[in-house]
């Protein structure tokens, strides 16, 4: 992307602020959550109405917060994998590896090719998983009645059943090691995994055919919760909802992380950056997702899967820091360690796609109402679990 | 990408007046990162994202950090362009006078709007203030709490069930040789 | 034409309510209580503590209560007491024994790392899932006489893995026993050629080495 | 009950009224006429509340059965003993009030509701014979008593002095007033073409077969089938049903106006809605697919009640897979749809009403020409109107970095 295409930063701050007056009476303030059927969690939403238009929105978190960060500062490098599950607990996969990838950029660790491909197997199953579930969410937020919430939990079950094969627990896998993998894919492992990625596609069609092009959704998503693309550049967002704004930022194209340059895919835009791009972008990248997983399959070499000269106890990198990130389904998951030499981190942050992309909910939910403020909220994609940390 | 000892070099000629030093980073991902001073940090936080040839546009990362020898806390910031989106993070950090009394850093959040809940944060769990933040409120903890339970000094509370609820009764019935409830709040709750 | 995209989402409605009678792709509920999936081999919830002997599960621990899954446990859910006494393990050398093992599993997360870091293959993970339990405090902290499964149970929900444990630690114990066996032939070799060169009626006889005769030999569980 | 029967009826459709009629012989005149009704009143009452029983189950197992799973199974042989553990569940809930509520409307919405939503049962003929009361102006009656249950949602919502259930008691009102309006249009054609107010007027003006194999069915005509669409839309709107279920919508407002209620209260109200649904579809059958009437002239030795419950038992199930398949519609989407595409539309479509009537008439070839612009008199609005209701709102393509 050149850089003139490139909208310029704008100053921060909501932009749309809606005034009201004597006329229209008294503002109506709602605390939706922390127990709300859609607000995703324990996350609060403390909402001033008019009528039934947001003219104020502010998001509470730490429903949840166990803080996580002074957890990883006080247990071993080793011992935070199995915390990294409990992040954003559907993609425990990508979690993994970002933590993986940093651990290993502080330490200079390499890792074996096999491994690497079972990471971006795992990753973009992951990713399949993530967006199949978040549309189903998006969708039950707009009131259908549970049916694209099952056919996604259908699917998201088969993907479950393959990482419960592999890593012996189906949403906490803890199965990245600083250094490749826990342990080798079983052995029909991978042609069950192609299995189910040559249906996916099928699946995805008649999704598709449920609800994308139902006029009622199209009339509840499209122009809902509008974001700008120099708003989302300057607010960090990540991810498909990035990406929804028409800006080119994919980190498995940007960082080239792992073995990504060698897959060819694309990266779907969205030209409105509204609630419907940022659905359909999911299913793009789902579509995406599965070329990379038919070549990943077809290509995986044989081999070890951890390298021989990592250590899986007493890992305790040199002095030094390292931020990696990969690009989670949510968006930019990053992990931000500082080593003094010892068994146990002396810094250990987790940078959350959920959070950040939260920073900018008040600005899509401003003059919307109500019922939209729940479909904009559930097309961020969030989980509490890394809100809150 | 330039390296950190150019950009260094590149600021320093920008801003004359400004403390700007080069902190190595011995490890193998080699991510210098620039010490900004507290003063200037506004300024060149604004160079670095409108500079043409850097175009810094996106702040992805913000923490705290408590160096508790040294005595003093750190507020990391990892900038990456979205407009050249190639190289690795350009790392700047500010750091506080001390850990009690200097603890005011200036936000960056007027200039990337990305700080804003992760400054919060930070404020929350270390205690760094920074001054012109549109909303400075506690994020994860809830409003009353008064320590900052990520500093390295913080002391756990004993008993993290203690809560002074109903929700207490119950446990004790629960439970029927009660241990003593605790005489007082545990450290780190109000009273 | 408006409404099109309504009918279209009827249509797929409608297939996957007719193909629920016909289509198991379609019906996809497992009736838990009386249909079971099969467990993969690879699944794990809670540790238990592998026994050589199911006839004396505390006799014969693998577990020489070496505390480094104590150490290594995220949520330090184990507590283990070392032994004041040894007592000879499979290969018959003489090893301390976990006095107390405890693991409270309403803390455990399952996330196997104590399995990874046990260098005597003496934890495992077991596919017990059905544990729940109406008292909270003391039903879900398990003692070693609650963790201790024999190896036949292990080979029983992994047998890939327990074969594989099996074929190494046999390797392994005879690996120590043809050392212990040439140490001593040496030592024996050294003592008489020492007795020949001193040739001294006088001197104390060697005592024997101290490695116990080998256990008997059950690397295939005691089922 | 009306009457007692005709000669030409056979024996199994005059079954109910035997039966009736063995169970009050005994009593005397003036007393028999009171028994007659009080029974009527009861099996009305007992077969509703069989039906909103039966019909809780059939919508969650088509629910599960649609959504790949079996649905509720565990209580008796596949299930069919839920609607009674649901009952016993729900009588046996504590019945909360807070603290805040105003308690005798807290109290009287959900038996407002539920006498209101049990009137309209009335006037729907069920059969041949089987009309409990016989009113001339049966069709406003049956629309005046269903009107009234929007006072008791408004209650509902406001007695519980909870923000959520105010804000689904202001979306009922609006909802349901703005729905009265293309319910009531849709079915003038009807009233125009049977030229009574009484149902069983419309459903004898329904009689008869177009060359012996047509039924005279109001649903049939042009004007008809765009009034009974018009008709099942503002229905489902008028009955809060999925993708019209705004006052309740879970996703937004927890529970809308029955958040704060709970135990059997919650229970009424959802027993009203189902009245409410099935009285609609009743109502459905009535005014546009001929009542008892069988669709073909051999199929009419089964009993009308027969194909009553069969017509009724269809468009049920119509509303179930409705609520299987949409999401929901925003208020203000809501509102645009009723008046400026159903009113309108319901309005023009009683210009072809009118121009129906008026051609019918006409002899032979012209009678095409009738049906091409009458059908283009619906088509064309609709057509219109869609596209500019859907202005702006389209599937995209997407380019690619």
């Amino acid at each position: 992307m050149s850089a003139s295409a490139f909208p310029p930063p704008v100053p921060p701050g909501p932009q749309v602020r809606a005034v009201t007056d004597e006329f229209h009476g008294d503002l109506l303030e709602i605390s939706m959550g922390p127990h709300h059927p859609s607000t995703h969690g324990v996350f609060r939403m403390q909402a001033t109405l008019d009528g039934e238009t947001v003219v104020k929105l502010k998001p509470v978190f730490g429903y949840l917060h166990r803080n996580h960060e002074k957890l990883g500062e006080n247990t071993s490098y080793l011992g935070s994998m199995p915390y990294t599950d409990r992040l954003d607990y559907f993609c425990a996969m990508t979690n993994n590896w970002a933590y993986a990838l940093s651990a290993e950029k502080l330490a200079g660790q390499a890792v074996p090719e096999r491994a690497e491909y079972l990471r971006v197997i795992l990753a973009e199953l992951t990713r399949l998983l993530n967006h199949t579930c978040l549309a189903g969410f998006l969708l039950q937020d707009t009131g259908a009645s549970g049916t694209p919430l099952m056919y996604a939990f259908r699917e998201r079950e088969k993907i479950l059943d393959l990482f419960e094969s592999l890593s012996g627990s189906r949403m906490m896998c803890n199965f990245q090691r600083f250094g490749g993998c826990r342990t080798d894919a079983p052995a029909d492992w991978l042609a069950r995994a192609g299995q189910l990625v040559d249906g996916y596609g099928a699946f995805l069609d008649e999704f598709e055919a449920l609800i994308t092009g139902n006029e009622i959704l199209l009339a509840r998503t499209q122009g809902v919760g509008r974001l700008s693309a120099a708003l989302a550049v300057s607010a960090g967002v990540t991810g498909p909802m990035l990406r929804a704004t028409g800006v080119a930022y994919d980190l498995r194209k940007v960082d080239g992380y792992g073995i990504y340059p060698r897959f060819d895919f694309r990266v779907p835009l969205g030209d409105h950056g509204d609630t419907y791009d940022r659905y359909m972008i999911r299913v793009l990248e789902m579509r995406e997702s599965i070329k990379i997983l038919h070549a990943a399959l077809r290509e995986i070499p044989a081999g070890p899967v951890m390298d021989p000269k990592a250590k899986l106890r007493g890992f305790r990198p040199k002095p030094g820091e390292a931020y990696g990130r990969i690009e989670g389904p949510k968006g930019e998951i990053g992990f931000y360690l500082i080593s003094d030499g010892g068994a146990n981190p002396y810094r250990y942050r987790v940078r959350p796609p959920s959070l950040v992309n939260l920073t900018i909910l008040e600005d899509l939910c401003l003059g919307h109402t109500l019922a939209d403020t729940v479909v904009i909220l559930g097309s961020i994609d969030i989980v509490l679990g890394e809100v809150d940390r | 990408m330039e390296t950190a000892e150019q950009l260094r070099d590149r600021l320093q000629a920008q801003f004359p007046a400004a403390e700007i030093a080069v902190v190595p980073n011995p490890g193998p991902a080699a991510q210098h990162s620039l010490l900004l001073g507290a003063a200037h940090a506004r300024a060149v936080a604004l160079f670095l994202r409108d500079d043409p040839a850097l175009a810094l546009d996106y702040c992805s990362n913000v923490t705290g950090v408590d160096w508790l020898q040294a005595g003093y806390l750190e507020a990391v910031y990892h900038l990456f362009s979205m407009a050249r989106p190639q190289g690795g993070p350009v790392v700047i950090r500010l750091r506080t006078g001390n850990r009690t009394d200097q603890v005011t850093l200036p936000s960056l959040t007027p200039v990337w709007r990305s700080c804003e809940f992760q400054e919060r944060e930070a404020f929350d769990l270390f205690g760094i203030r920074f001054a012109d933040h549109p909303d400075l409120r506690r994020i994860l903890m809830w409003d009353e709490f008064v320590d900052h339970p990520m500093r390295k000094d913080y002391v756990e509370p004993d008993d993290y069930e203690w809560e002074p609820t109903a929700h207490h009764e119950v446990l004790a019935k629960a439970r029927p040789p009660a241990p003593a409830p605790p005489s007082g709040p545990p450290e780190g709750t109000p009273p | 034409m408006l409404g099109s995209g309504l009918l279209q989402g009827l249509a797929v409605t409608a297939k996957n309510f007719v193909g629920s009678f016909h289509d198991p792709a379609r019906l996809t509920t497992t009736e838990y209580p009386e249909v079971r999936t099969k467990l993969p081999e690879n699944y794990r919830n809670f540790p238990f503590l592998v026994s050589e002997n199911a006839e004396d599960p505390m006799g014969t621990l693998r577990c020489v209560a070496c505390q480094i899954c104590e150490k290594e446990c995220p949520p330090q859910c184990i507590l283990i007491e070392k032994s004041k006494d040894k007592k000879p393990d499979a290969a018959g050398k003489l090893q301390l024994y976990p006095a107390v093992f405890d693991i409270d599993i309403s803390v455990c997360m399952s996330c196997q790392i104590c399995v990874e870091v046990c260098p005597f293959d003496a934890i495992k993970m077991d596919q017990v899932f059905e544990i729940a339990t109406g008292e909270r405090f003391n039903a879900l902290l398990l003692d070693r006489h609650g963790l201790a499964k024999p190896n036949s149970y292990y080979h029983q929900i992994h047998p890939a893995e327990a074969a594989e444990v099996d074929a190494r630690l046999a390797a392994e114990r005879q690996a120590a026993e043809e050392k212990a066996r040439a140490a001593a032939a040496a030592k024996t070799a050294a003592a008489a050629a020492k007795a020949v060169a001193a040739a001294a009626p006088a001197a104390p006889p060697v005592p024997p080495p101290s490695a116990a005769p080998p256990g008997p030999p059950n690397p295939g569980g005691s089922a | 009950m009306s009457l007692s029967w005709a000669a030409g009826d056979s024996v199994l459709e005059r079954a109910p009224l035997i039966v009736r009629d063995a169970l009050t012989r005994a009593l005397p005149e003036p007393w028999r006429w009171l028994a007659n009704s009080l029974l009527a009143i009861l099996v009305i009452i007992g077969l509703a509340g069989g039906l909103f029983a039966g019909l809780t189950l059939v919508e969650r197992k088509l629910l599960g059965r649609v959504q790949n799973r079996p649905g509720p199974n565990r209580a008796g042989p596949g299930g069919i003993f839920q609607p009674i553990a649901d009952g016993i569940k729900m009588l046996t809930k504590e019945d909360i009030v807070p603290r805040a509520a105003d308690r005798v409307l807290h109290f009287a919405a959900p038996v407002v509701l539920l006498a209101f939503s049990i009137l309209p049962f009335a006037v729907i003929p069920y059969g041949r014979r089987l009309v409990p009361v016989e009113l001339d102006a049966g069709v406003l009656y049956f629309f005046a008593a269903g009107a009234a249950t929007e006072l008791a949602v408004f209650m509902a919502g406001w007695a519980g002095h909870n923000k959520y259930s105010l804000l689904a008691a202001m979306r009922s009102l609006a909802q349901l007033i703005s729905y009265e309006l293309p319910l009531l249009l849709s079915f003038v054609p009807v009233i125009l073409f049977a030229g009574t107010l009484s149902t069983t007027g419309i459903v004898a003006a329904q009689a008869g077969w177009k060359w012996g194999w047509i039924p005279h069915w109001h649903v049939f005509s042009p004007a008809g089938f765009a009034g009974f669409v018009i008709f099942m839309i503002a229905a489902l709107a008028e009955s809060n049903r999925s993708p019209f279920d705004l006052p309740e919508a879970e996703s937004e407002l927890i529970a809308g106006h029955l958040t704060e209620y709970s135990g059997f209260k919650y229970a009424l109200f959802f027993m009203a809605e189902y009245f409410g649904m099935i009285a609609l579809s009743a109502m459905a059958v009535t005014l546009f697919l001929g009542g008892w009437q069988a669709p073909l002239p051999f199929l009419a030795v089964i009993p009308s009640y027969v194909w009553f419950a069969a017509k009724l038992g269809g468009l049920l199930l119509g509303f179930l897979w409705i609520r299987a398949t949409f999401p929901r519609l925003r208020l203000d989407q809501l509102m645009r749809f009723a008046w400026k595409f159903l009113v309108p539309l319901a309005l023009l479509n009683l210009g072809t009403a009118a121009f129906w009537a008026a051609t019918f008439e006409w002899p032979g070839a012209l009678q095409l020409v009738r049906w091409a612009l009458a059908v283009g008199l619906v088509v064309g609005p609709f057509v219109l109107l869609g596209r500019r209701l859907g202005a702006g709102y389209a599937p995209r393509t997407y380019r690619y970095a």
